[in-house]
């Protein structure tokens, strides 16, 4: 029985492990660097060590701290959340040598996934439709042309350890070929160590489909159904919704099994996500698997009541699977909007800061996994990601009702987020009709940077009128306090308490 | 004495007239408004005028009590209070601005990466000066027009903060 | 098409009914008392005006008051909640005349659940069981001791136009019976101005257990299950469950035809509930009509996935119900926690005061309807309930592991509160194996009332360490500043720069 | 020097030994703490010692700098700096206390419904001297000991704040 989890990661995946694993009665263990001190997982958990500086490679990614904080707390058990070193093969054989369970895959299944290439011929030997391509190293023009015709243009180069978009090239014709490869070798080497690099067929009107695996260790392996994951900037999923628009039950059925063969395939084990692409002919392609818990897992368990973090800890325990594939049965509709601090008129950079305040949505079917407070400054070492913003509804049209009521209800002020971008996508008619693919972004920006539609005068004046207020008060608070209460409230009370005319 | 409030391009004349506890009259530019104003949470306002409810968010900029950045439901509005010694600073300002860029800043806190250009060396317009990363994303900085690099006050490899002038060009 | 809705009510259940609104696109007007202006509601709705001053008589029960404000706002509908005006048949009467839309049954249905003896005569015509007992008013003391013989004691009596506890006597012996009834009475018409009384059997180790209604204008009649509501102090919920740890599928059909059977008696339209007392032998009585939305509404909404308010408001519309019977399905279990401000230790006492700090619990599959923020205060003049805590999981034992955390996560001070008596409750064997019944707090109070466990040295000294330094800070904060930030967490940040030993 | 700080009953000897950022060491009793201490939000601190880590959230009394109330995750604590001025106040407030009841007032806030008895005029121990209303409940507060109403402070019917004194007793 697991009775102490350290939770390899920070953020909110850090909080939403810590949440579950209390309800189960384990204690946990928080890890921090030096920037973290005051982020909100270290003082959540029932134990926190600080495992070195602020920046990842010196403290989160560095395996022998990670697992001296093991040793040091006495944790049976680590969960890495994602990023991090989640998908890092090495720490997952490591924490086996130190018999220190890993809430996960076996190492094998990580490594088996994690390089592209390998990936493909597995699933092509399983039976997992991949996208029409080459299985081996580019290493002669011969040879790439030779292949390339056999595909047809358009196509894309990508690096076999590839990921977040890096080591990728499109190709429109058989004359760039050879020097688009070249790059692309360069730039993976540069990036992952690893010059390997290989051809696929360019999917037009992608849309980026990916099924949740559930599988224990005694073989029973089941899917939770698919989320839609099409809305992208920079290769970056922002928003995701489960039941995907485009999806049919045969259709969720096929590739359900796909992916559930997708997994048998490397004997996974634990919580996993295996990606597709898919075309406007719902022809469907095997992209990854993402061997860890995903970003936006919390809209699976909305669907479908299924608390994934228990699952995984119970799996990790030795449990057998508790779910029947009969019963996994989505109910209504979720949406996740990722809140970044970002400046979106600004090619989407970060926007890292002190966040001044915070009012969070709530109400019926609304789920907001963070880990930011009032006050709180958001490092510049890590993700601009600060908030989920998950909501389910009855059907897909109350649920966009529903997120742009709580897109609205949310603010932050202090630091830029992507929340009024995220407000003008409710809007767009592709979104709302479910009509939209990998290219959405791209497609409507013009529309989604646009200043906000004009304010109306009313509007402003209310806006002028409060600030000068705000000014005048805070000019009466500089000058010698007469009363010894400091709550803002208070003093706004007294400076009403005035009557008459003031003049400035 | 009226005071301006600038809010994006417009300059409105705001005379406070009349206050009575949570009961304001305020003219702004030809218009009276009689207004409920509370303040509910720090920095939050809900006003009622003619039974309309609005719930603004206030953020004053962290450098400069005069500046404001208002939150609405719907929109998010500069506003600016002017009074003279302002009016005075931002005509010089803008005569400043039209000399041209003096200096190389981030908007963001984040690490210097790279700086490609010596002190005292003429650059090129479109050219780079330095590459600043923040939360795994690198910004090249470039200048727009010819000029000589006086001064970097930065190396690399160091961490700067939000706004810190990094290289100063004449 | 309602287009603009007042709501007539203050707190959490209007801020619950303008998101529903909102969804909806469709404007909502708030009305709030001289007490309620930093009321949340207030700065929350489109539009808001004052009707009154602070006690409920002069502001929110007054009839004219709400209906001016439809007038002034051009509001076409009323929305009433709960409590206030959401049972007076006059108030449903008034806005039929006034043209505006009364989100609720019709005033014949108010009128004959609102009276008990009507209620149960209609009851026993539908066929729907009720608690033995009289039909008629108890008027000399031969008539009532020849009804009290035929019954069988112990014996309730009742006032007709009662409710909360008030009006209320159990006899258990025939001696006992006509000095009860004079006090009842005599209690009843000071009251209600009523002093109408009957006699009921009285039922041991009752169970409260109510059931959802929705029907809509053309007939359709569907129940939404039960919801169980046992947990009671002061004769007031504050836990409540769904499904209920004593019900059987065979049960839960038998008794959701008897509530569906009582709202067609009275042609109900609209949102409602049929409470019934349930015995352990599991015969049940009908024991009264709510002719509105309930606070503990959300559980049903957690385990159905539907959106009670917008089903309202749809009714109202003239729309037809779109749920059929046989896809009423729960799923998973809901609890809801009713957090009030109130002193547990001295006989559940209205604490009001001012909130000093809020850090609500959140997470998956959790749900907080509220209406206080930092800086509140509670005023004196309506209900103590602050909050609701609603949770599901997937089922009974993991939905008790969830309320537990975030009953510890949630945290308010300034003001008291039952949260820890909450707490307890969930640690209380009876509970946690769903052995109780109405009498459970009675049963258990000593055990809820003793003082926490003793709490270790060790924490005990963390608790002291960090008054000790908060009292620091404060002495250095009261010296002449030396830096213009008022922002506590840097006032810290340059205290503890001062490196080197202090000595106070 | 050492300060006195109570925590409910138990009475500890606290004492600074050195403060460096955010590591603090310090002796309570007869046992002395490494503790890393940092304030996350106004008034809630972190504590890690030995890896635990304490999340304490302090409520000062709106009266009172010195008291506290400070909750854990699982339990509130009430903590009371001690110095000397404080020990001699609380010796002589015992001291009154055993004299007695002397007045009446109501812990929280609410609206006198009645009082039943006039000033000048002789009680008996349990009778009941007024009738205070608050969230709809009435509450009854009666005398412990046979005395006389020295002073009635206010009428039926006034609202009235929480701790405020209603009558005085002879």
């Amino acid at each position: 029985m697991i009775k102490k989890i350290l939770i390899a990661n920070r953020g909110e995946i850090a909080m939403r492990i810590i949440r579950s694993a209390r309800e189960m009665g384990i204690k946990t263990v928080a890890v921090f660097s030096e920037a973290d001190r005051t982020s909100k997982h270290v003082s959540f958990a029932d134990e926190a060590v600080c495992i070195g500086p602020a920046p990842s490679k010196e403290s989160y990614l560095v395996i022998d701290n990670v697992i001296d904080a093991c040793k040091q707390t006495k944790a049976d058990a680590v969960h890495p959340g994602y990023g991090f070193l989640s998908e890092n093969e090495t720490f997952a054989k490591r924490c086996k040598q130190e018999k220190i369970i890993f809430i996960g895959p076996k190492p094998d299944a990580i490594k088996k996934m994690g390089d592209k290439i390998t990936a493909r011929k597995t699933m092509i030997e399983a039976g997992v439709p991949v996208v029409p391509g080459t299985k081996e190293n580019l290493t002669t023009r011969k040879k790439a042309e030779e292949a390339a015709k056999k595909i047809g243009y358009p196509i894309m180069v990508k690096a076999s350890s590839g990921g977040g978009g890096k080591g990728m090239r499109l190709v429109n014709s058989h004359k760039n070929l050879w020097e688009a490869v070249k790059a692309a070798k360069s730039e993976a080497l540069s990036s992952f160590g690893d010059d390997t690099v290989y051809l696929e067929k360019y999917i037009k009107s992608p849309h980026h489909i990916e099924f949740q695996i559930l599988a224990d260790k005694f073989g029973n392996t089941i899917h939770l159904c698919e989320r839609e994951c099409s809305i992208q900037r920079r290769h970056q999923k922002i928003i995701e919704e489960t039941p995907s628009p485009l999806m049919t039950p045969e259709l969720r059925d096929e590739m359900g099994q796909a992916a559930i063969n997708a997994a048998k395939s490397v004997k996974y084990v634990g919580a996993g996500t295996v990606e597709f692409l898919v075309d406007n002919k719902l022809n469907y392609y095997f992209l990854e698997m993402n061997t860890r818990l995903q970003v936006e897992h919390p809209i699976t368990e909305k669907v479908l009541g299924i608390d994934l973090v228990k699952e995984q800890i119970k799996i990790a325990d030795g449990k057998k699977l508790t779910h029947k594939q009969s019963n996994i049965v989505q109910r209504g509709h979720a949406i996740e909007c990722r809140i970044c601090a970002e400046d979106t008129h600004n090619n989407f950079m970060p926007s890292p800061g002190v966040i001044k305040h915070i009012t969070e949505p709530k109400g019926i079917g609304v789920r907001v996994d963070s880990y930011v407070y009032d006050g709180y400054e958001i490092p510049v070492h890590y993700d601009s990601m600060i908030s989920k913003l998950i909501i389910r509804a009855a059907n897909r049209k109350y649920a966009i009702e529903r997120m742009k009521r709580v897109l609205y209800e949310y603010r932050i002020s202090g630091v830029k987020t992507n929340l009024g971008f995220l407000q003008k996508i409710m809007d767009i008619k592709d979104f709302v009709s479910g009509k939209y693919d990998t290219h959405f972004i791209e497609k409507h920006l013009n529309t989604l940077l646009k200043t906000t539609r004009a304010t109306k005068v009313l509007t402003e004046d209310m806006a002028i009128i409060a600030a000068y207020f705000d000014y005048i008060i805070n000019l009466e608070e500089n000058k010698p306090k007469t009363s010894g209460d400091t709550r803002a409230i208070n003093r706004w009370k007294e400076f009403g308490k005035r009557k008459g005319v003031l003049r400035i | 004495m009226a005071i301006e409030i600038h809010i994006g391009d417009r300059i409105a004349n705001v005379e406070l007239l009349n206050i009575d506890g949570n009961k304001v009259q305020i003219e702004i530019d030809d218009r009276v408004y009689d207004v409920d104003i509370s303040m509910i949470e720090h920095g939050v306002y809900s006003l009622i005028y003619q039974n309309k409810s609005y719930n603004l968010e206030l953020v004053k900029s962290p450098d400069d009590s005069k500046k404001y950045e208002v939150s609405t439901l719907y929109s998010t509005l500069p506003v600016e209070i002017v009074d003279v010694h302002r009016k005075y600073m931002k005509n010089r300002q803008k005569d400043e601005l039209d000399d041209g860029q003096e200096k190389i800043s981030t908007p963001m806190p984040g690490k210097v990466i790279k700086i490609p250009v010596k002190k005292g060396e003429k650059i090129e317009p479109g050219q780079t000066v330095i590459i600043v990363e923040a939360m795994k994303m690198q910004s090249e900085y470039k200048v727009k027009r010819e000029c000589k690099i006086k001064d970097i006050l930065v190396n690399e490899g160091d961490t700067v903060e939000g706004n810190q002038t990094l290289v100063v060009l004449e």
